[in-house]
C-alpha cells in the first residue's frame, strides 16, 4: 500500500519535472545526457542514486513526449524500454533460475555510466579553464630573424598523407552524389510496408516474420532491414496501431493489431 | 702540441655558455625542444639537462619562464600576465560541447577507441569532430587496439599540452581522483560475454554506414 | 576616502614587477615595442623606460639581449650565438600531390614496387618524386621481390613514422575509419558494402600485402 502511495507521489513530482524538460528535449546529447540532467533532480551524490527512481522519471518523461505527440529519436525509445525492463527486474524478487545479469548489476552500470559522463563534464570544465597558450601565456612572439642558412625542405602532415590515399582509393567510386540505398532500408521504407501488413496481423507475429523477401540472406541487408523494422514497430506502437511485447532479454519481439 | 688542440676542441663548453645557448635555442624556437634536439645543436660534450635546471631557477618568477613539456622545453610568458597581452590574443575557434568532451575523454582516457568515445557519452560522435581535433594537432592516432578488429586509438599530442600548459598527460586536473574513484576503469557492461564485445566491435564499425 | 582608494588604485605596481611585465611584453611581441606602447598597455604610472634599464642589465651577456631598434625595444638572441639558429632558417613547403600520393602508397603497402605504385596511382611515377621522397629520408629500399625481374621495393623509414607521429605503419587508419572520421567523403559503390569492409580487414591485418 506505502509504496503504491509513494510510487504516485513520485510519479506527480516526475510528470511536473518532464513537463519542464520536454520544451528543450533538443537540447540534449542522447538519452544518457537526459539521464543525467534527470538524476540532479534528486539532489544526491550519484554514487547514491536511485535508479529506481530515475526509471520512473525517465518513462514519465517519455510518456509525457508521447501525450504532447512529440518526436522522439528511436534511441531514446529504446532506452525507454530499457528502463521499463530495468525497472520490472528491479521491483520482482530476484529469480534464481533467470540467466543474465541481475537488475542490481544493471543498475551499478547504468549509475556507473553516469558517474563516469559526469566525471568527464567535470574535467573537460577544469581543461577548458585552465590557462591556455595563446590566451594567457605566449610563445616567442617573433619567429628567429637569423637567416644565414637557407634550406628547402617538403612537408606534409598525416592528414594530406590519408585524405591523398583515400582519394586515390576511391577514386573509381566516385560519380555525381546519388544516395546509396541497395543495402540500407530506411525506416519509412519499413513503415510502408508495416502499415500494409499490419492490419492481417490479429494474433502475435514475430516482427522477423515482416522482413521483406531479399533482406534477409545477405548480413549487411539482413541487419538494416533488422533495425529498420523494429524502429518501425517501435513508431507504430507510438502511433497506437499496435501492441509490442519481448517475454525475456533477446527473447523475440511480438506485435499484433491493437483492437 | 696536435694533442691539445684537438683535446680542446672536442671540450665542452663552461657550463655559464651552455646555459646562454639553450637559453638562445629555446627562445629562437615557438615549439617545445627536447633535450636530444639540445644536444644536436650544441657543441659537443655538451649537458643541456644541466643546463636547463640552472636556466629554470634563473627564471623563476620572472615574466617569462622555462617550462616543461613532455619530454621537451620551451620559454613562455608567466600565466598572470596575461592581461598584458591581448593584443596578441589570438581568437581560438570556439569548440563545440562534443568536442571539447571527446578532447577530454581521449585525454583523460588514452588510448582510446572511437567506440569507447561513443560508450563514455551515450551518443555517437559526430563527423568531424574528430577530424577538428586532428587538425588543431591536439589529438592523433595511437597503436591499435589488441582487441578483435583491431580499432585505431587515439591519444593526446605535445601540441596538446602546450596548449594547456600541461607537463604531461599525469598532470590532468582531477586525473588522480578520477583514477581512484574507478572512473577511468574500462568496465564492460554486466552480462557482456566475449562474444557479445565482439559483435560490439562490428556493429561500431559499421554504424556510419548502415544509418 | 574614496581619495585614497582611488589613489591606491592607481598606485603604480613595484619595479620589480614592471621589469616582469616589459619582459614579457617584449618576448611575446613580434615586432620591436616602443617606450608609448608599453606605457599604453602596463598599469597607470607606470615607468617603463626604466624597467627597460633593469631588464637590459639583466640580459647583459645572456643568451638573449635587450635590444633597441630605432626608437622601439626588442629581444634577440644573442648575435654570437647565431651559428646555433642555422636550423631555424629552414624554409618549408608543402609536398606536391604527387608525392604525397606515393608516399601514402608505400605506407598503406609496404614493401611496394614502382609499378605497384604506378598500377594504383593509375599514373606514372615520375622519377624526382621516389628521389625526393628518398632524400627527405621518408622511405627507402626495402627488399628486392621474389618475382620474376627481382624488382626492388620501398618502404617507410623511421623518420616517416617520427615526422607523422606514427609508432608504426600499422596504425595508419583502415580506409573504413578514414571513412568514419569523415575524411572520406564517397560512398562505396552499391553492393560493394559487404565486400569492402572484408577487404577492409585484410588489408588491416596484412597491409604489406598488395591485394
Amino acid at each position: 500500500m506505502a509504496e503504491e502511495f509513494q510510487e504516485d507521489l513520485l510519479s506527480v513530482t516526475d510528470r511536473l519535472a518532464a513537463e519542464a524538460l520536454i520544451v528543450d528535449v533538443g537540447a540534449f546529447e542522447g538519452p544518457l545526457d537526459l539521464l543525467l540532467t534527470l538524476s540532479r533532480t534528486q539532489k544526491v551524490d550519484l554514487r547514491q542514486i536511485s535508479i529506481l527512481a530515475l526509471a520512473r522519471q525517465y518513462l514519465a518523461f517519455v510518456e509525457k513526449a508521447k501525450q504532447l505527440r512529440l518526436e522522439l529519436a528511436a534511441d531514446y525509445l529504446v532506452m525507454a524500454a530499457w528502463l521499463a525492463f530495468l525497472k520490472s527486474r528491479l521491483l520482482l524478487p530476484p529469480d534464481p533460475l533467470a540467466e543474465g545479469p541481475s537488475g542490481e548489476e544493471l543498475a551499478a552500470h547504468l549509475a556507473f555510466q553516469l558517474e563516469r559522463l559526469q566525471a568527464m563534464r567535470e574535467v573537460a570544465a577544469k581543461l577548458m579553464a585552465r590557462d591556455q597558450l595563446g590566451r594567457d601565456f605566449f610563445a616567442c612572439g617573433i619567429t628567429e630573424d637569423v637567416t644565414r642558412v637557407r634550406r628547402v625542405t617538403y612537408t606534409a602532415t598525416l592528414l594530406d598523407l590519408m585524405q591523398g590515399y583515400a582519394r586515390i582509393r576511391t577514386r573509381d567510386d566516385f560519380r555525381p552524389f546519388v544516395m546509396d540505398r541497395d543495402a540500407v532500408m530506411t525506416m519509412e521504407q519499413a513503415l510502408d510496408r508495416m502499415r500494409g501488413l499490419i492490419g492481417y496481423a490479429g494474433e502475435w507475429t514475430d516482427i522477423s516474420s515482416y522482413m521483406p523477401d531479399g533482406w534477409t540472406a545477405d548480413p549487411g541487408r539482413r541487419r538494416s532491414a533488422t533495425a529498420a523494422t523494429f524502429a518501425a514497430s517501435l513508431e507504430l506502437a507510438k502511433e497506437g496501431h499496435i501492441d509490442i511485447r519481448q517475454s525475456d532479454t533477446f527473447a523475440p519481439i511480438q506485435i499484433r493489431k491493437r483492437t | 702540441m696536435a694533442e691539445k688542440d684537438e683535446k680542446s676542441l672536442f671540450e665542452a663548453p663552461p657550463m655559464a655558455e651552455q646555459e646562454r645557448m639553450v637559453e638562445a635555442i629555446l627562445f629562437a624556437t615557438a615549439e617545445p625542444v627536447t633535450v636530444r634536439e639540445l644536444e644536436a645543436r650544441m657543441p659537443h660534450g655538451s649537458d643541456p639537462a644541466e643546463a636547463i635546471v640552472h636556466l629554470r631557477k634563473r627564471y623563476e618568477g620572472r615574466g617569462i619562464n622555462v617550462v616543461k613539456v613532455d619530454d621537451a622545453w620551451a620559454i613562455r610568458t608567466a600565466p598572470d600576465l596575461g592581461f598584458l597581452m591581448q593584443k596578441e590574443t589570438v581568437e581560438v575557434r570556439k569548440l563545440s560541447r562534443a568536442a571539447i568532451e571527446t578532447l577530454a575523454i581521449v585525454a583523460y582516457h588514452q588510448p582510446v577507441t572511437r567506440a569507447e568515445i561513443e560508450e563514455i557519452r551515450g551518443v555517437s560522435v559526430s563527423r568531424g569532430t574528430i577530424d577538428q581535433l586532428i587538425e588543431l594537432e591536439w589529438i592523433r592516432f595511437g597503436r591499435r587496439k589488441m582487441t578483435p578488429g583491431r580499432p585505431v586509438t587515439f591519444v593526446v599530442t605535445q601540441e596538446f599540452l602546450d596548449h594547456f600548459g600541461l607537463e604531461s598527460a599525469r598532470d590532468l586536473p582531477g586525473l588522480k581522483e578520477l583514477r581512484a574513484a574507478g572512473l577511468l576503469d574500462n568496465r564492460p557492461p554486466p552480462g557482456a560475454m566475449l562474444a557479445a564485445s565482439e559483435d560490439d566491435e562490428t556493429e561500431d564499425e559499421d554504424q556510419s554506414e548502415l544509418f
